[in-house]
């Protein structure tokens, strides 16, 4: 799968991951890199690997050697054509890149603030990276731990009939609309396939569940305002998915909306004549990333 | 008693009892087991013994009884009031909004598996289905042929509860499902959720 | 040990113990049976020493462990293999490495948004949080106040899976994590790591 640390590649320069570079090469790692393609379920665990490979100790600066395969590697990568993961592998190859450019520069001259901020992004990355190796080591301590028991049987078996009336009676409220409301929430799209930018903005409302949210309470009341709609929710974000869904509900002509005077209370009606759910698995697409 | 070989045919026997479900026929045990009829009745004969306290140990809370023609471990029936009053503490008396929405799910899309319920729902939903089995709303129908996972549906109870006749007057949400089975198909690994 | 009450605590337990189906703390033991918190303590102990054969009757096919903070009877480990092979339970797919690790995230920086495991790994984690929650491994445990995003915590089921009472009971990893939290000052690791 890896390359072992004997395998090691002479120098950076030719050790292009890819065989067609290294026709003559009598390494047999040069087909067994390009076969581990893709095994490598991200660029820390790449450069783990990679740094493993050259015996480098992480805190080492001296990182051109892995630069340069890392790079090869993320060539590679973009035949792929998976951009969110070559994106990922893109950010460190930059850091890298910066690190080894950093390292041919005559040294000790200028401590600017620009040479402060890469040094910087080296230990953040550094630290990320010693993180990472830290947590990969023990998930292994929980891949052990979930073999061993996943082997073991307890005791789980139905409860008798008899004990099961002794369960006190069930209290039922809800009508068949109310279930089927319920139905409905549960089935709402829970999750909407996001490019992971959450690290840099914290996300997510989806419209999509809150819009369901909005069409449930306003077919069952006919009418509210606004602050009806959004009584008792803290969070900022699910009152703008709110907002912003009563607006695309608009748009779809599922409501009305009226204001008597500016500022003051916001009073939607459901005006829907036909609403189909698949308006609701529609709506709210302009937002989707 | 105390000098018996480790793995007796008494102890294979209380290793296989207090996983089975359903009562298990002499015949039953002594596959599982791998040892004769004769010597697994006689292991029988001596647990039940045991568990009712006749060869030296306590009298236990639990008994091994046979019924309709199997054996299972069940509470000894001095203590059914104490387990009685136990279920009744634990079961709420209504049902949470997870086990409603998880009713709801298998309501609109039996027979179907847990697994195919998690996806859906995003969560495990294993002690909630317990707990709609466990108030007769929901019941085993049946189990997939490809992978053998048990499938569930809905009960008469739930239709009473609802006040409506048959599943068909379930106010439709078509729409929404279809989407949902084609999120179901890669929301989880393959082989689905035990 | 013949000469003891009828109805005493170990018997008690043992007719409850023999109908939950998830691991039960001393204190909802001691509810069940109505007696105080240490007597049911020694009683727990008691069995434990009876079950693995310490008190003079033979060590049994099964035992009483403590699980994710709680007591619930397992079939013994010696004869997990024959009990393996009398179920057939089609053990549920592996976790991949990807879902190792960023359960291992979750776990040690709970309470931990996707965004927040996602720099740790430095890939997208979508997709495996989303299993581990179908898997009931982790939970959703609130959102964060200023930017929405869900919050993500581990389950007593994972403890269970995992064999072990607490998150005490997790591996320490901060002698090397305590270099990147100095580091970390970008508001990446507020809350450091237990």
């Amino acid at each position: 799968m890896a390359p072992s640390p004997e395998n090691t590649a002479p120098s950076p320069e030719n050790t292009a991951p890819s065989p067609e570079n290294t026709p003559d090469d009598d390494r047999e790692d040069a087909t067994g890199f390009r076969v581990s393609l893709g095994v490598f379920d991200g660029p820390f665990d790449l450069l783990l690997n990679l740094l493993g490979t050259h015996e480098l100790d992480i805190t080492e600066v001296s990182l051109s050697k892995v630069t340069g395969e890392f790079i090869a590697y993320l060539r590679e990568l973009q035949a792929g054509d998976d951009l969110e993961e070559a994106s990922e592998f893109l950010v460190v190859a930059a850091t890298l890149l910066d690190m080894k450019v950093a390292g041919l520069l005559p040294q000790g001259e200028f401590v600017d603030a620009e040479s402060v901020a890469l040094l910087q992004a080296r230990d953040l990355l550094f630290a990320r990276l010693l993180q990472y190796r830290a947590f990969k080591e023990v998930s292994a301590w929980f891949a052990r731990c979930l073999v061993r028991e996943d082997r073991r049987h307890s005791r789980a078996v139905r409860l008798d009939e008899k004990y099961r009336s002794a369960a006190p009676e069930l209290v039922w409220t809800l009508s068949a609309d109310d279930f089927a409301a319920m139905a409905l929430l549960a089935f709402a799209p829970k999750e909407i396939p996001t490019v992971g930018l959450d690290h840099l903005h914290a996300p997510l409302v989806s419209i999509r569940e809150q819009a369901a949210v909005v069409v449930t309470l306003l077919r069952a009341a006919g009418s509210l305002t606004f602050r009806e709609l959004v009584s008792g929710v803290a969070q900022r974000g699910v009152v703008v998915a709110r907002f912003l869904s009563v607006l695309e509900l608009y748009r779809h002509a599922a409501i009305s909306f009226e204001q008597i005077e500016p500022l003051g209370d916001l009073t939607l009606t459901w005006t829907a004549e036909r609403w189909s759910e698949e308006n609701l698995a529609a709506l709210g697409a302009d937002y989707d990333r | 008693m105390t000098d018996e070989p480790p793995m007796s045919v008494a102890r294979k026997l209380e290793a296989i009892l207090l996983i089975v479900d359903e009562p298990q026929s002499l015949v039953a045990l002594a596959t599982a087991v791998g040892e004769p009829v004769p010597a697994v009745r006689q292991a029988v004969e001596g647990l039940v013994a045991d568990y009712d306290g006749l060869t030296g140990g306590p009298r236990r809370g639990f008994e091994l009884r046979e019924v309709g023609g199997g054996w299972r471990l069940y509470v000894r029936e001095d203590y059914d009031d104490l387990v009685g009053e136990f279920v009744n503490t634990q079961a709420p008396s209504r049902l949470s909004q997870a086990a409603l929405e998880t009713l709801a799910v298998i309501a609109y899309k039996q027979p179907v598996s847990r697994g195919q319920v998690a996806a859906v729902r995003a969560v495990n939903v294993d002690s909630v289905v317990r707990t709609l089995l466990a108030r007769g709303l929901v019941t085993e129908v049946g189990s997939d042929p490809e992978t053998g996972a048990i499938l569930y549906g809905t009960t008469d109870a739930l239709l009473v509860n609802l006040g409506i006749n048959s599943l068909d007057e379930l106010p439709a949400i078509s729409p929404l499902l279809d989407d949902v089975d084609a999120v179901g198909g890669d929301g989880l690994d393959e082989r689905g959720v035990r």
